[in-house]
């Protein structure tokens, strides 16, 4: 307990002196400077959430620091110690990125500024898991949402980034808003501020239910909310995008589960919405990222899919415990926890990768790179790794909690008596297949075109291996997402306390029941074999390199490699109608019948969402705002006559009341 | 009688000061130590009643400070010597651009600031309806001259607006105090009475009707002070247009001054209710949230700098006239705190940019960021305090004024404001982005003096630690569990 | 002698809608002149007739500085810029006029509704003339071209606010009442002061053109 | 004891059945040509050929290449132990439906992986192509397999497919239903015939041979070995499916299941000829046509075991 709070406190020190040298000496210092700093903290953090697992312990802080109606109060517990390891491992996987990564933006950052932003965001993100009443976690919330959104804009002089930062602030404000009319309604009703006294998703709460949902949800980037994900991730400096989407993103998925899974009887209802909402953001998300061209952003879109398996979770698990099932919502607990960790290892690995390769090449745009494979193996071993952990490929640890996912929507089919819980549960079933099969078209793409194959320019021909640091950041990460996959029963045993508090039943023992240590061992290890034994090293005859078979058209360009556009074209064919995907094509010379002098296609997508309901829904607004703009339009007689109105309005007003 | 002289003393002789002296640097340092000392004698006068030491001072018959006004007294006396402070600077600095503001110019802004600064104490302390109303107009005449500092077509517009328009205001609450007083007389006392107290006691006894238009001529009156929609047509043009210390009086102290007005006639309003939901309070409230959700409006499409933070304060004021019609004094002085602060700072940094960029417009300011780093640090920051954003105190003055509002059950205004709020943060912050990030258009000809950046950094400074202990400190000291 | 004051401001009033009819500036300042002398005088009256009017020496301070220091002073102004005419913004001359009397109509209504509300009119007719007047004003100056007009339109205000204020209250206490007359005096010297700056900036006192701060 | 007779009987039929079906399969589409075909065991002496021949690899291509083939097989020869693609296949407790799945999918990953590694357009048109039709054909094949794992309320693939004493004839509907979609998507799953031809020479229209075009070698041979093992999985699956359709309709002693279930693989494979000799190759941009009655037989399999599980 003691050692605990130690180590809590030194993290939170290390932050604010970070904040603090940064301003000062932020452009004076170098990056491994602050990076050192920053690794100290994370350690600090994690072994906070270590020595945390075990102790539930409440610190109420003393006056000055008071949030007007409530003070500050933090609560670690496990669940709390649960996120808190995360952004621990991952900050200090971020840390060990960072000076390498930075070296290629020095000319464009403002490292006062980029060190103080990243410092204030981890240590607002550790107090928003923390936080215990809503006072605290609004105002660390706002503050996490602001620091993030000057790490967004922290390569300002893009106008790019500067409108990322924009849609994300504006995203951001639109959650606390919605977040705070909750917040202030079960306040009204409960009359308290504290988080464990609420009791959400119950039928007396259904509307400030719906808005923290709301608030939350445009957080955590889920369908249909999810609209300035793929903004800002990709404008954000890489272990920025980490951060933000391994771990920020899955704090508002922290702060549902907190709220809504702990106590009692919930409607029905609400899981049933989650779980459609899931299912729809796990198919829309990487549905789109399939037809991106930008890694990072792909990798953004992705972590709209991986939020929609983890609300998929969520709701699973409200649905079993508001039909007293309580296997399903065990599983369903467990697989959204799971699933969380998973995606902030594999997804800041998978950043970390892109990250090295834009770093090198300079560029993240797919139809520039390729061939990848010679001049950065390892960055390549550990991006396979990441994109087949993301693929739920096993014996991986996204596979394990994808597991848990397809068993908890098997058990909900065969244990419930609800004919709509069943259908959903069989046609989740089905649209999580077909998403499994859209992550792996997608990220074989994003493996194919970025590493193997030829340069498609001369960047990427010039590329070198990330800096050695760097690799090790990737390697942690990889590792990590090995040994926790075939880990993973030992893990999701290690969670089940967590789930069986949240599901008020027993522990229900060891819930992954799958040999998947056994299995890696077997899989790994036949491979081996097979290596020595009929390819390897034991064979007499070396293999004869030659050149690629081009069907005896003669030599092969990288020109003639298959674009990034080209490979998802048949699958992004067969969804059309909700990509409002087509073709363009521009054919130079078309008179000459079968001679043209130059033809160049494109494919061309709209995001129906975005074009269909923000970007009105912003016009709307911006001309509202234009025509209460035409109010003041300067002449002072006009203003008199406003004066007239106002007056005979409130005498009327007046004369009514 | 004593304590009225050395309170009014510092002023005079600052008037006085700008008459005499000539030479203006020289009057400048004067004017700033004058200030200074003016807000230090506030502070030993105010600082025992706001402590609850003492539970009112009267400084004359009429004149006595209580609790609120104690504590407004010594945010406008702060934001008075931290815009005189600035001034000197400014004006040395104005001094290098051409055209060169004359030396009588800037002595009769100082002296009108004097008496303006004057004008607005009183405001404070009188507990009559009628001084009321003679400071209140004292200040739109003694703050013409201020907003008419540079002599240009645009000031001299501006000018004329605000005179014009708060005038008519005016004499609505003119006619307002003359209808309170008629309804005054239908009680005991048959010859009325415009003194606050008296009519607090007499509240039950007060023709309600007439009270009730009087009200309402009042509030039409001084709301066009306060600059609530729609009577706020003339603040963007005279904040726009005055020199940035005269804009950060203006919008600091003026229209709190102003505001305080309605919540004198409101405690004579909820007097005649007994605490019932009184027809005064609903009035402001629902004004209030008008006026923020129309100036979330304004802010999206904006094109200069300095109105940019006029309609900000716009804004701020429907918050505070909610927190007026919520009956918290304490949630008032909270919000009014921390927006004079935050706007202080922000149109003294706004003078600063306009001197060193020579343009007002948003769509001619970019890369200040890389400009100037810290006005770009400290704008960012006064931006964030100014649209309520943590740490800073006005993010918990804004969500104690909407948790007030949500305990009388509120949920039309609650939902009005936080889009109105979420709004103009959206708005400002794109147009402060826009000024801020960037690259910069001609960094060769840009100064940036570094005691420009004195007092916006101190007054944020301040702010930030305000922000950190404003829930327990500071609300200890107003006593805002109590009032709400 | 109440009956007198009755007729006096109902004259006040009817002076008021001759001014808004009026295209010449000076002649409204003179019909301005009137109105207010006529205005004052009812102070006399009242405090002639009651002993809770107004104190003899403040009707008197009244009458030297509004109807006779104020139009004097504006007279000067107009004489200075050279303007003689204003034709008026929105609304014809001879229609604004009209529009004056039916306001003068409106007035009726308001002061007998207000009446029963307030149950202290000796008679309808001086809260009518008050509250015409001070629409007469407030129609001045929305209609009126010239910075000058809008300087009486306001005046002209005050009046009937003035006038309202005698009616009903029999006179406010004097200390407030001398500070509302400064104030007003004030604010007519520093509308001059920037009249004469609108002239020097833009070479004419028209307000209809003075639109450069906008939100366009 | 017989646990091991078994484990040793399934590992036999692992290593012989895949190219003696691929041989049926081979001879009857001759015979139905009226060709005399090849041996019926020429898939096994072509495997053992290659493992002994020399190798070429392209100048392009990464680690991919070995790494795709080990892993290839590997996974595969695991999920045939794991599969109950044979009746008498000993249980264990990582039969899972679920893990299966993504065993396949890790197959497919690495499989796209190696044929876009030496920037061939043919490999990566292949692999585009392949990556689309995994798209679509999984979600059939989970379908199919939820339904009947629904029926017996476990993913246990064993359990599910363990012949029980009193089966009710209301199932068999279920079990066909299920078998039916698994065929479709194993057709669809092999690339073969009405979707993708194996047996084309020309590289602009193949799919799963395009993958393979830089492969050679023991390379090679143990591509073709894990493709054809594949193969038998698939039509194991589905043949169990008919399997018990028919074991419904009229119950069998298990020890017949032993036979039934390998003849029905060769049944299947006759089935396979038979499509592949009276139809043609679908256009490409139709095959997703032809996924679509694989996936609407899964539906129907899982409405019938949501419809009868629900109430029982």
């Amino acid at each position: 307990m003691n050692t605990c709070i130690d180590l809590l406190r030194a993290a939170l020190v290390l932050g604010l002196s970070g904040c603090g040298l940064a301003v000062v000496y932020g452009h004076r210092f170098s990056q491994t400077f602050f990076s050192v700093i920053l690794l100290s903290g994370s350690v600090a953090l994690f072994f906070t959430a270590l020595s945390g697992w075990n102790v539930d312990f409440i610190w109420q802080a003393s006056l000055p620091i008071y949030f007007g109606v409530a003070p500050l109060l933090i609560r670690l517990d496990r669940l709390a110690a649960l996120f808190l390891g995360l952004l621990g491992a991952v900050t200090f996987c971020a840390a060990i990125f960072s000076p390498g990564y930075l070296k290629h933006l020095e000319q464009r950052l403002n490292f006062s500024l980029y060190w103080f932003s990243l410092f204030t965001f981890v240590t607002s993100m550790a107090l928003v898991v923390l936080a215990a009443n809503a006072l605290t976690f609004l105002v660390f919330w706002e503050t996490m949402s602001l620091s993030s959104a000057a790490l967004v804009a922290a390569d300002h002089t893009s106008s790019a980034a500067r409108r990322s930062a924009l849609i994300y602030l504006g995203a951001t404000r639109l959650a606390t808003a919605a977040l705070a009319g909750g917040f202030l309604w079960f306040h009204a009703h409960t009359g308290s501020w504290n988080f464990a006294d609420w009791h959400l998703a119950t039928a007396a709460t259904v509307i400030p239910s719906i808005l923290i949902l709301i608030g939350l949800s445009i957080k955590a980037g889920v369908w249909p909310f999810h609209i300035w994900l793929p903004y800002a991730h990709p404008s954000a400096p890489t272990p920025v995008s980490a951060l933000m989407s391994g771990v920020m993103i899955k704090i508002a998925l922290y702060a549902i589960i907190r709220l809504f899974l702990f106590h009692g009887e919930t409607l029905p209802a609400f899981g049933i919405t989650l779980l459609t909402i899931g299912l729809i953001s796990a198919f829309w998300g990487v549905l789109f990222a399939l037809v991106q061209h930008d890694l990072k952003r792909l990798l953004a879109y992705h972590s709209v899919e991986n939020v929609g398996i983890i609300v998929i979770g969520i709701g699973l698990a409200l649905y079993g415990q508001s039909q007293h099932l309580p296997a399903v919502a065990c599983l369903g607990i467990t697989a959204a926890l799971f699933h969380c960790v998973n995606h902030g290892l594999f997804k800041s690995l998978l950043f970390f990768g892109a990250g090295a390769i834009d770093a090198s090449a300079h560029t993240r745009d797919l139809s520039h790179l390729g061939g990848l494979a010679k001049a950065m193996p390892v960055t390549m071993l550990c991006f396979v790794t990441g994109s087949a952990a993301i693929c739920a490929l096993p014996p991986l640890n996204g596979f394990a909690s994808k597991w848990l996912i397809y068993q908890g929507l098997f058990t909900l089919a065969c244990q419930t008596h609800s004919r709509l819980g069943a259908g959903l549960s069989c046609a989740a079933v089905g649209v999580l297949a077909l998403v499994g099969g859209l992550a792996v078209a997608c990220f074989t793409k994003a493996i194919g075109v970025s590493f193997l194959g030829r340069p498609r320019s001369h960047e990427a021909e010039q590329c070198s291996e990330a800096a050695p640091a760097m690799l090790v950041a990737q390697a942690i990460l990889a590792a990590t997402c090995v040994v926790l996959g075939a880990l993973a029963p030992a893990f999701a045993s290690l969670l089940t306390p967590l789930s069986a508090a949240a599901t008020g039943s027993l522990a229900t023992g060891n819930l992954i029941t799958l040999p998947l240590l056994p299995l890696a061992i077997i899989l790994s290890g036949g491979a081996c074999l097979i290596y020595l034994f009929v390819l390897g090293p034991l064979r007499q005859t070396p293999p004869r390199v030659c050149r690629t078979w081009e069907c005896g058209f003669g030599q092969l360009s990288p020109r003639m490699q298959v674009t990034a556009t080209s490979f998802a074209h048949p699958i992004a064919r067969i969804f059309k109608p909700v990509l409002l995907y087509k073709t363009v094509s521009e054919i130079s010379g078309a008179h000459q019948r079968h001679f043209p002098e130059r033809i160049k296609a494109d494919a061309v997508m709209t995001s129906l969402l975005e074009s269909k309901v923000y970007l009105p829904l912003i016009a709307a607004v911006r001309r509202l705002g234009r025509q209460t703009t035409r109010l003041q339009a300067g002449s002072i007689h006009l203003y008199l006559l406003y004066m007239l109105i106002a007056a005979v309005a409130l005498l009327i007003i007046g004369a009514a009341t | 009688m004593n304590s009225l002289a050395l309170l009014t003393a510092p002023l005079l002789l600052w008037a006085v000061c700008a008459v005499l002296v000539k030479n203006t640097r020289v009057l400048g340092i004067l004017t700033a130590g004058w200030a200074w000392l003016y807000l230090a004698i506030t502070c030993t006068l105010a600082a025992p009643v706001s402590l609850g030491i003492e539970p009112q001072v009267t400084l004359a018959p009429g004149f006595s400070i209580d609790a609120t006004a104690s504590w407004f007294m010594m945010l406008t006396a702060t934001i008075a010597a931290g815009a005189m402070t600035h001034s000197h600077f400014f004006f040395q600095e104005e001094k290098l651009r051409e055209p060169r503001p004359k030396s009588t110019h800037i002595r009769l802004f100082y002296a009108c600031a004097a008496l303006f600064v004057f004008a607005m104490t009183a405001v404070l302390l009188c507990d009559n309806l009628g001084f009321l109303w003679i400071s209140i107009e004292a200040t739109t005449l003694l703050s013409a001259p201020l907003v008419y500092f540079s002599r240009t077509r645009h000031a001299i517009e501006a000018t004329w607006k605000y005179l014009i328009i708060c005038s008519v205001g005016i004499a609505f609450a003119l006619l307002g105090t003359i209808l309170i007083f008629a309804s005054s007389q239908h009680t005991s006392l048959s010859a009325g009475s415009l003194s606050l107290q008296q009519l607090i006691q007499l509240a039950p006894q007060l023709n309600y009707p007439l009270f009730k238009l009087g009200f309402i001529f009042c509030f039409l009156g001084y709301g066009t002070k306060a600059g609530v929609f729609p009577l706020h047509s003339w603040l963007p043009d005279a904040h726009a247009e005055a020199p940035a210390p005269a804009s950060a009086m203006l919008s600091g102290a003026l229209l709190n001054t102003a505001l305080f007005a309605i919540w004198r006639l409101l405690q004579v309003d909820s007097a005649c209710h007994h605490g019932r939901a009184a027809f005064g309070s609903n009035l402001a409230i629902w004004m209030g949230t008008i006026t923020v959700v129309a100036a979330s409006l304004f802010l999206i499409r904006q094109h200069g700098l300095k109105r940019l933070w006029a309609y900000s304060s716009i804004e701020n004021v429907g918050l505070m006239l909610v927190a007026v019609g919520l009956g918290s004094p304490g949630l008032f002085f909270l919000q009014a705190l921390n927006h004079s602060f935050a706007k202080a700072t922000l149109f003294l940094l706004s003078g600063n940019i306009i001197q060193s960029t020579g343009s007002k417009h948003l769509s001619e300011i970019h890369g200040l960021l890389k400009l100037s780093p810290m006005w770009g640090v400290l704008l960012v920051a006064a931006a964030c305090a100014a649209t309520g954003v943590p740490p800073f105190g006005s993010f918990i003055s804004e969500w104690l004024i909407l948790s007030a509002s949500a305990d009388t059950g509120r949920w039309l205004v609650i939902f009005l404001l936080l889009s109105g709020i979420s709004l103009s943060f959206i708005a400002v912050s794109i147009h402060v982005s826009r000024i801020l990030l960037g690259t910069p258009k001609a960094p060769g000809s840009y100064r940036h003096p570094v005691l420009g950046s004195l007092i916006p950094a101190a007054l944020m400074s301040f702010l930030f630690i305000l922000g950190l202990t404003t829930g327990g400190f500071v609300s200890s000291t107003l006593h805002i569990g109590g009032a709400l | 002698m109440l009956g007198l004051a009755e007729t006096l401001a109902t004259a006040a009033a009817i002076f008021g809608i001759f001014m808004s009819g009026c295209r010449h500036v000076r002649s409204a300042i003179y019909l301005y002149a009137v109105q207010t002398a006529l205005v004052a005088s009812i102070a006399f009256v009242y405090s002639a007739s009651e002993h809770t009017g107004p104190a003899l020496n403040i009707s008197l301070a009244v009458v030297l500085a509004k109807a006779v220091g104020i139009p004097f002073f504006l007279g000067w102004v107009v004489k200075r810029l050279d303007v003689r005419t204003d034709s008026g913004a929105f609304l014809p001359v001879p229609l604004s006029m009209h529009v004056s009397i039916a306001l003068f109509a409106t007035s009726y209504y308001l002061a007998s509704s207000l009446d029963g509300a307030a149950g202290t009119f000796s008679a309808a007719a001086g809260a009518t003339a008050s509250i015409s007047l001070v629409f007469t004003g407030l129609l001045f100056m929305m209609t009126r071209r010239l910075a000058i007009s809008q300087i009486i339109g306001f005046l002209t205000m005050e009046n009937g606010i003035y006038l309202l204020g005698l009616h009903e209250t029999r006179g406010m206490p004097v200390i407030v009442e001398m500070g509302v007359l400064l104030d007003v005096l004030a604010a007519v010297m520093i509308a001059g002061v920037i009249v004469f700056r609108i002239k020097k900036n833009f070479k004419h006192i028209d307000v209809t053109r003075l639109t450069g701060l906008n939100e366009q | 004891m017989s646990t091991i007779l078994l484990w040793l009987l399934t590992f036999s039929c692992l290593l012989f059945l895949p190219s003696l079906t691929i041989g049926i399969i081979r001879k009857t589409k001759a015979r139905l040509q009226n060709r005399v075909g090849a041996p019926l065991w020429q898939h096994l002496f072509d495997t053992i050929k290659l493992l002994r021949k020399s190798e070429t690899v392209s100048e392009n291509s990464s680690w991919i290449l070995r790494v795709n083939t080990v892993i290839n097989i590997s996974i595969m020869i695991t999920l045939a132990f794991l599969t109950p693609w044979l009746s008498f296949k000993p249980a264990t407790s990582a039969d899972d439906l679920f893990l299966l799945i993504y065993l396949f999918a890790a197959i497919r990953f690495f499989a796209i992986l190696s044929s876009l590694d030496p920037g061939s357009a043919f490999g990566a048109f292949g692999a585009s192509r392949e990556a689309t039709l995994s798209v679509l054909v999984e979600p059939a094949i989970i379908l199919a397999l939820s339904a009947v794992a629904l029926s017996a309320h476990t993913s246990n693939l064993s359990l599910v497919f363990a012949l029980t004493a009193n089966t009710p004839i209301s199932q068999a509907p279920l079990w066909l239903l299920a078998g039916a979609g698994l065929f479709l998507s194993s057709l669809v799953e092999l690339s073969r015939m009405p979707v993708d031809d194996p047996t084309t020479h020309l590289e602009l229209t193949m799919v799963h041979e395009a993958m393979m075009l830089e492969n050679s070698g023991p390379n090679l041979a143990l591509l073709e070995f894990s493709s054809a093992l594949r193969l038998v999985v698939l039509y194991g699956l589905s043949g169990q499916c008919f399997l018990h359709a028919l074991h419904c309709i009229w119950p069998f002693a298990s020890a017949a299941g032993i036979l039934l279930s390998i003849s029905i693989i060769f049944a299947l494979a006759v089935v396979t000829s038979l499509i592949e000799t009276v139809s043609v190759r679908l256009k490409w941009t139709r095959a997703p046509e032809f996924v679509a009655y694989g996936l609407t037989m899964s539906l129907l399999a899982l409405l019938v075991a949501l419809v009868t599980g629900v109430s029982s």
